[in-house]
């Protein structure tokens, strides 16, 4: 028993030491990915420690931030959590080592390590926090930190403009939560989340606060703006780390908050619905319009999380409506999805890194016909594309049927003809977004690995290293097992759902669906297709050319060109437009060179947010004009300032 | 309405510094400022008389060995070094300037007459009306001039202007600390002064409208 | 030794009737048309031939493409084994309509796998058009099937289909319509794709499996027809339900009748679809538009009903 | 006499030590060595308010110093001490030892012991006469430390410091003199300018005087402190001072000219009449930090970015004295001045290596330096009170005794503030950190130029995650 608060404090305490011992000394990626590792398995063992029980540690009375003493709570929904972080973490540390090789000088390997432990203990912070001040204080270094991590390639001006943007948005959020948490403090006088609870009115507008602050941060539309700006551009293991694991850190934060605090505010959770499902469509839609693999993965993150929040809110909602059982399975549904999410995603942007280590880009463009060149990786990015398009047996599927299950009940089961109305437009609009998620991957593994190479670089890569393959082998195995075992892994669940204040189902939900025997039936029928009808080699030859010989590689499906007919169809959401450029002497007849060059803009970015940056930047331009560098300016700011104060002063206090 | 000798000495004081506004010859307003502040020596001189206080009368005779022969004795030294006869110019016109700070003097009026004071130990209106009259020319005199020597002028005139209050509207303001804001008062302008001989070195002017390259 | 037989003709079922159905619909076709066409079993001897022939395969393919082929026709059976698209069935477990969905959309997944796999643009140009359309028309399959699950409150299929208790013919209509018309998509039938085209740029799914050739074509073909059967088997149950309380009906009979409301919608889809013209394709939303609009009539239907 | 000994004797020692060394590095190192022991004099002899064992030392009636104000004159001292022995470093880089340079630098030596003692006077009057004739007295030896440079935007940043001050001064003075007056005709007969008395016949000061006062002294003071608009000369003064002296003006001076307000608040605050002090200082703070955080946003320049921070950190200075809480100003200044003086010093290395003081030519630092890049992006988050330093806890304190008070205006316009400053800061210290070197100069003494900047950094780490507030309160 006396173990379990010493892997609490390891836990955030090694990280810590960690960070600071590689800003002072140059660390070598080996022994830090080794650190890495043995964080990982100290998660794992807080998760297993605290999967079933609360275990709280006080801080002794020295170590306090401010007037607040430190306070540790493991409880099964941070192990959970917890769990999470450690499988992908340890997945990362597995990976590091040689996928940082190929980044060399490109990164401080001091600022890379030491931000990343901050991150990762950042993350093992919140979950752990168990008061309002250590958890804005753990948020905040996992928030700097992984700006820093995305500022990784410095030198790069897209990484400066990725973690700015990142930055603005992470602070914003800590805003919110700062002005929630504060209200929160006046109605509770206290900073103890124990203490804390969202069933009064009065803490409805710190609940909106706080709200706001974590779909900031967990990138649900409008705000989701910086993500598929920091996520690409960070190595690989962090961006796995942060769309795998630290947008879930503000699920996490909403489920403590929310679920665990009973927030009653019915109109903040119809907000939160409809912006969760706009968020999915949104994401999925500017996904599939991306070239860039790494962004194209980060939009897709948009799109799991609106789902996420979708369960989320309809289980707060079937909740307030006395609906336990149906609370339930969407609250599954979404801690299911947030696991599932975390495997399947930080195994794409590990296999993405694989393509980046290799090939040497991430450009759509330049990539293609990697998947003769490295099958393995190929192999895991279909499969973890498999189980982001919840291809049964792969767990994306199971936590996408228990949101489909959640959603089909309160179709029937809600109380007002409107409210079931909106579930089963709902499902119309999930199943819109599973489409154009399989034409999203399709199109992505179509077009990076499929057909010929583009570039000689791509032509010319190499299968990754074993200990990469390693990594993303874990992951993909975890999503198999995590998917097929589903039924069996399920009543692992129930002290989480006990904690959340649920109901644990007593009958088996997924009795209907039968995923082991899918999982052995397929592998059955696949076996004896190849072993009776494909068994014979066969004959090798060129692709159809229409005769015209040898085909080019621009023959090939570009990923805008696969793309095109949906943003067609939704020019006026995407502005989608063609830049056509004809040239040759006698263009019309016989035109020499032709591009085409398709783009589509972000209307939020330019029609919302360019234009309040930039109203802030006159604003503080207007400001600097009054520092006009005249002395008798100045002074006379002085003797406005006087007459000013005591015309106030004298008049008014 | 009548006028105690006190109140009218201190009135007048608030006029030298009115007439400075009107001139933007350095060598003039150095000798007015002079004649100002040994005008103030005075004023104090009859306060201790007055008051039977003797550490007033040694306020009035380091006031006249500093201020009023001191520092007019370094300014013009300064100017002999700088080579400066006149204000390059003003913000606002000179006479137009000198209407002002009659306005101020009757907005000082006001503003003496508006003062929570006790007017029963003679300390009555005309003196503090010069005393904020002094401060607001001073400061009329900073924020229109455009040499850096002008500019001590009128800091020294809002000075004066502060004592002229403390002398008139107070009693028995401690001796050392009188000095001290005295030996401060002074410190700053010789510090200035130096700055201002640094100023015409590194510009070739000690026009402070030029010293706008800091900005925002 | 009923259950043998059972076993036996379902077998029979999976694996001629699915192709028969094809032939089915090319002779009607051709009837109409005022021509002999081939017999209703041609598409079988064809994918006899198909088998017994050596395979070709493009030298920029890799792994994925047999891998796909061979998925798409193990899913197809599996559907075809767990569905309720034809009455006796010897298999009885559960069913689930969104496992459904996503099995076939992983056989659409992978078939555009394959079809970029080749570097053709043939087939990647008919990828995305396949990918287009399934985006246009998964909510309208989704929300029909999902109004006949609100009777049942279960999104078990085989539940769905044998409840008889809460009987609405509407609903039953209207939602078999509104599968029906999106299989024609799914299936890339007439006024979407025009299967006997023979110009690649029209094409959708003929050209997504351009490259393949024997027993790999003879997989996606046998996978397509499979889809086909199952999805209009599962229509015509459908419009069973819609026609007659299937509670009351005598097994026999219902054999007779669900056997024959699949060939006689697959009659009728021949009957359509030469008469059909294919869209242009700028003009596919609009028909599918339609079948969205059937579905959400039905969501209408069953919500009202629901409150009751 | 004791004590005085012990504040002033070592600071003598040391000027003797400026003028009479022949070298001036040695000069150097043994004046930071002098102001060490100075630290550790004082802090000797303000141990038993620290410990609480005492409420007061008293030198002499117009002298004396409270556990408050010991906290500040050690802060200040440390400052100073930590300043100088950096300045080792950044006068070797300068070239300042060459012969030439060396009146000047013993000038400069001269002044800031002098600016030091100044200071700490601030902290140990009693008198508000005496007050005021210290922080005139900062004014004086500090306006040569920003010429240092002698060059032309020095002189023209001396030149607006000098007058500027000089005039809010004068305003304090006028103020001073309005307390007087109102101790005259209040209670006191003959008037008194003695902190402890007025205190204590609070109650029995004459209010409308006393309000004047106030509002003068706030103004005269605020503009020392640099309160918006009165903060012009700060940004020119601290950018054209060297790094050494523009952190002995951040960390010290704007404590000094804060603490003089915090002491007339005092009196307003025993005279019954809170709620003026409440209001004045609350909506000048936080005008001033939202000011602030605007004019970071579009800056050009290193220092005069971290200038305009620590305008916004007196802000948050001035809210907590509005509050009424003088722990947590004395919080608030302590991680301001550690985090402040390290960014600084650090800044001065870095222009130096660069060459420019433009943020448009600072590009690269982490391939430059790592070192320099940690203290100056630990130094921003701490600066801008981002968590794990204790300028968060210090500030988080501010806010949560703003709810408590119920003042949301005030927390949710400070939050905001904050939020913009910390992006703005973190945005400018960002591209100086990423992007390509411009310049192919390496950096100098790795080692040296980090160790002081570093432990002032650490020092705002350990207030950040222990229990050190609490010591405070």
């Amino acid at each position: 028993m006396t173990l379990f608060p010493g892997v609490l404090i390891a836990s955030c305490a090694l990280p810590a030491l960690l960070a600071i011992v590689s800003l002072i000394r140059r660390p070598n990626h080996k022994a830090c990915a080794v650190a890495l590792l043995a964080f990982g398995i100290i998660c794992l063992s807080v998760a297993g420690s605290t999967w079933r029980q609360t275990v709280l540690w006080q801080a002794p009375d020295w170590l306090a931030i401010g007037m607040v003493p430190v306070q540790l709570t493991g409880d099964p929904l941070s192990a959970f959590f917890m769990l999470l972080l450690a499988t992908v973490c340890i997945c990362c540390a597995i990976y590091s080592p040689d996928y940082l090789e190929h980044l060399k000088d490109r990164i401080s390997h001091r600022f890379y390590w030491s931000a990343l432990f901050a991150f990762v203990g950042g993350m093992a912070g919140v979950l752990l926090a168990g008061n309002a001040v250590v958890f804005i204080v753990a948020w905040e270094v996992m928030s700097i930190a992984s700006a820093l991590l995305v500022l990784s390639d410095f030198r790069q001006q897209r990484a400066q403009k990725a973690a700015i943007n990142y930055l603005v948005a992470t602070r914003v959020a800590t805003a919110f939560i700062s002005l929630g948490f504060l209200l929160m403090y006046v109605r509770f006088a206290d900073w103890s989340f124990s203490a804390w609870n969202f069933s009064d009115k009065s803490s409805w507008p710190a609940a909106a606060f706080l709200m706001i602050g974590f779909i900031i941060k967990a990138g649900i539309w409008p705000f989701h703006i910086w993500l598929p700006y920091a996520h690409p551009e960070a190595p690989s293991p962090v961006s796995s780390l942060m769309s795998g694991v630290m947008v879930k850190v503000a699920v996490y934060a909403a489920l403590r908050f929310f679920v665990v605090g009973q927030l009653s505010c019915q109109p903040l959770v119809y907000a939160v619905f409809a912006l969760a499902s706009v968020s999915a469509f949104w994401g999925i839609l500017f996904a599939i319009n991306q070239r860039e693999l790494k962004r194209l993965l980060a939009y897709s993150t948009v799109e799991n999380i609106g789902l996420i929040f979708l369960g989320l809110s309809l289980s707060l909602w079937a909740r307030n409506v006395g609906l336990d059982d149906l609370a339930c399975v969407a609250l599954l549904g979404m801690l299911l999805h947030c696991f599932a999410h975390g495997l399947f995603k930080s195994l794409l942007f590990l296999s993405a890194g694989c393509v980046d280590y290799s090939a040497h880009s991430r450009d759509l463009t330049l990539l293609g016909g990697l998947s003769k060149r490295m099958p393995l990786t190929t192999a895991f990015f279909v499969l973890g594309s498999s189980a982001n398009c919840a291809i049964p047996p792969l767990n994306g599927f199971v936590s996408k049927w228990y949101l489909y299950q959640s959603l089909l009940r309160s179709a029937y089961t809600l109380p007002t003809l409107c409210d079931r109305a909106v579930c089963l437009a709902a499902i119309g609009v999930l199943s819109a977004v599973g489409a154009l998620a399989v034409a999203c991957f399709a199109k992505a593994i179509g077009v990076a690995f499929l057909g010929k190479a583009r570039t000689s670089q791509s032509g010319n890569a190499k299968e990754v290293p074993p200990s990469m393959t390693l990594a993303q082998l874990l992951l993909a195995s975890a999503c198999l097992v995590t998917g097929i075992g589903a039924s069996g892994l399920l009543p692992f669940l129930s002290p989480v759902l006990t904690y959340s204040r649920s109901v644990v189902l007593q009958t088996d939900v997924l009795a209907s669906l039968p995923l082991c025997q899918f999982a052995v039936s397929f592998a059955v029928l696949m076996s004896a297709i190849f072993a009776l009808l494909l068994r014979n080699r066969p004959f090798k030859y060129k692709t159809w050319d229409c005769g015209f010989g040898s085909l080019s590689t621009k023959t090939q499906a570009t990923a805008d060109s696969f793309a095109q007919p949906i943003a067609r169809i939704f020019t006026p959401v995407l502005h989608h437009s063609l830049t056509v450029d004809i040239s040759g002497r006698d263009r019309r007849h016989f035109p020499e060179k032709i591009s085409v060059e398709p783009s589509i803009v972000s209307l939020l970015e330019t029609r919302f947010y360019g234009p309040a940056a930039y109203g802030l930047g006159k604003l503080s331009q207007s400001m600097a004009k009054l520092q006009a560098g005249s002395i008798h300016l100045y002074l006379l700011y002085v003797c406005i300032a006087l007459v000013i104060l005591m015309l106030v002063g004298t008049a008014i206090w | 309405m009548t006028l105690s000798p006190l109140e009218m000495v201190a009135l007048s004081i608030a006029l030298t510094a009115i007439l400075m506004v009107g001139s933007t010859h350095l060598r003039l307003n150095i000798w007015m400022f002079a004649g100002q502040t040994a005008l103030l020596a005075g004023l104090t001189a009859l306060y201790s008389w007055q008051r039977q206080d003797l550490h007033l009368f040694l306020v009035a005779m380091a006031l006249f060995v500093l201020k009023a022969i001191a520092v007019p004795k370094f300014l013009l030294f300064i100017i002999q070094q700088v080579h400066v006869q006149r204000d390059s110019g003003t913000v606002i016109p000179t006479p137009i300037a000198m209407h002002l700070s009659i306005g101020f003097l009757g907005i000082s009026y006001i503003l003496a007459s508006q003062l929570p004071i006790p007017h029963a130990n003679g300390s009555g209106w005309p003196s503090s009306t010069a005393a904020i009259s002094l401060v607001c020319t001073g400061l009329l005199l900073m924020l229109i001039r455009r040499i850096a020597l002008s500019q001590i002028i009128g800091f020294l005139i809002m000075e004066n202007g502060i004592y002229v209050f403390g002398l008139t509207q107070t009693t028995g303001m401690p001796l050392l600390i009188e000095m001290g804001v005295l030996l401060d008062v002074l410190a700053g302008v010789m510090i200035a002064g130096l700055l201002a001989f640094r100023i015409k070195k590194n510009f070739e002017h000690i026009d402070v409208t030029m010293l706008a390259e800091l900005k925002e | 030794m009923h259950l043998i037989l059972q076993y036996c003709l379902f077998a029979f079922a999976i694996f001629i009737l699915p192709p028969s159905l094809l032939g089915l619909i090319r002779k009607v076709k051709a009837r109409l048309q005022n021509r002999t066409g081939a017999p209703i079993w041609q598409p079988i001897l064809d994918l006899a031939k198909l088998l017994q022939k050596r395979e070709t395969v493009s030298n920029t393919a890799s792994w994925v493409f047999r891998f796909a082929a061979a998925t798409n026709a193990s899913l197809a059976l599996y559907l075809a084994v767990v569905l309720p698209w034809i009455s006796p069935r010897p298999y009885a477990g559960p069913c689930d309509l969104f496992m459904v969905i996503y099995i076939l959309a992983a056989m659409r997944f992978f078939t555009i796998l394959a079809a970029m796999d080749t570097g053709s643009a043939f087939g990647a140009f008919a990828a995305s058009r396949e990918a287009t359309l399934s985006f246009l028309v998964e909510p309208a399959a989704v929300l029909s099937l999902a109004a006949l699950a609100i009777p049942s409150q279960s999104s078990d299929l085989i539940v769905i289909f044998s409840n008889s208790v809460d009987h609405y013919p509407a609903l039953w209509l209207l939602s078999g319509t509104a599968f029906l018309l999106a299989s024609m998509v799914e299936l890339s039938r007439m006024p979407i794709d025009d299967p006997t085209t023979h110009l690649e740029l029209t094409m959708v799914h003929e050209a997504m499996i351009l490259e393949a050739s024997a027993g790999n074509l003879a997989l996606f073909e046998f996978a397509n027809a499979v889809k086909l059967a199952v999805l209009f088997g599962l229509t015509s149950q459908c419009y069973l339900h819609a026609l007659l309380n299937l509670g009351t009906v005598s097994p026999f009979a219902n054999v007779c009748l669900s056997l024959g409301s699949l060939l006689a919608v697959a009659a009728g889809v021949g009957a359509f679809e030469s008469v059909a013209v294919k869209l242009y394709w700028r003009k596919a939303p609009e028909f599918i538009a339609y079948a969205l609009t059937l579905a959400l009539l039905a969501c209408i239907v069953t919500l009202g009903a629901s409150l009751k | 006499m004791g004590p005085l000994l012990q504040l002033t004797g070592l600071p003598a020692l040391a000027l003797i030590c400026v003028w009479l060394c022949r070298s001036t590095e040695r000069m150097a190192r043994l004046v930071a060595v002098l102001l060490w022991l100075q630290v550790a004099a004082t802090g000797t002899l303000v141990a038993p308010l620290l410990v609480q064992r005492e409420t007061s030392l008293v030198i002499s009636p117009d002298f004396a110093v409270d556990r408050l104000a010991a906290f500040f004159v050690l802060i200040t001292q440390v400052v100073v001490a930590a300043s100088m022995t950096h300045a080792n470093v950044f006068f070797a880089q300068e070239g300042s030892h060459q012969t030439e340079r060396r009146r000047n630098l013993r000038i400069f030596y001269t002044c800031a012991i002098l600016f030091l003692q100044a200071m700490t006077a601030v902290f140990f009057c009693e008198n508000l006469g005496f007050l005021w004739i210290s922080v005139e007295a900062t004014t004086l030896s500090s306006a040569r430390l920003v010429y240092f440079h002698r060059s032309k935007h020095a002189l023209e940043a001396a030149w607006k410091y000098l007058i500027i001050c000089s005039v809010g001064i004068a305003f304090a003075l006028f103020g001073t003199m309005f307390i007087f007056a109102s101790s005259q005709y209040g209670a006191i007969a003959g008037g008194s300018l003695n902190l402890e008395e007025l205190i204590k016949n609070g109650p029995a000061l004459q209010y409308p005087l006393l309000r004047l006062g106030f509002l003068f002294t706030l103004l005269g003071y605020g503009t020392k402190a640099g309160i918006f608009p009165l903060h012009s000369w700060l940004p020119d003064a601290h950018s054209e001072a060297p790094a050494p002296a523009s952190a002995m003006l951040s960390g010290g001076l704007l404590n000094c000219a804060l603490f003089a307000i915090f002491r007339i608040a005092q009196i307003v605050t025993a005279s019954g009449h809170p709620s003026l002090v409440r209001n004045a200082a609350l909506s000048a703070g936080a005008i001033t930090v939202f000011a602030a955080s605007l004019f970071l946003i579009r800056q050009h320049g290193i220092k005069r970015l971290f200038a305009y921070s620590s305008i916004e950190n007196v802000g948050l200075m001035l809210t907590a004295i509005g509050l009424g809480s003088g722990p947590l100003f004395v919080l608030l200044a302590l991680n301001h001045s550690a985090a402040k003086v390290a960014l600084f010093l650090v800044s001065g290395n870095i222009i130096q290596c660069s060459g420019s003081k433009e943020l448009n030519d600072i590009r690269g630092l982490l391939a430059v330096s790592p070192y320099w890049s940690a203290v100056i992006m630990l130094g921003a988050f701490a600066v801008t009170g981002a968590p794990p330093f204790g300028a968060f806890a210090a500030e988080w304190q501010l806010l949560s005794l703003g709810s408590q008070q119920h003042l949301w205006i005030l927390v949710a316009l400070l939050v905001a503030a904050l939020t913009l400053s910390f992006l703005a800061v973190c945005m400018h210290v960002g591209k100086m950190l990423s992007g390509n070197p411009k310049s192919k100069q390496s950096p100098f003494s790795p080692f040296g130029s980090t160790v002081v900047p570093a432990c002032l950094i650490a020092v705002t780490l350990i207030t950040g995650l222990t229990a050190v507030p609490k010591f405070f309160f």
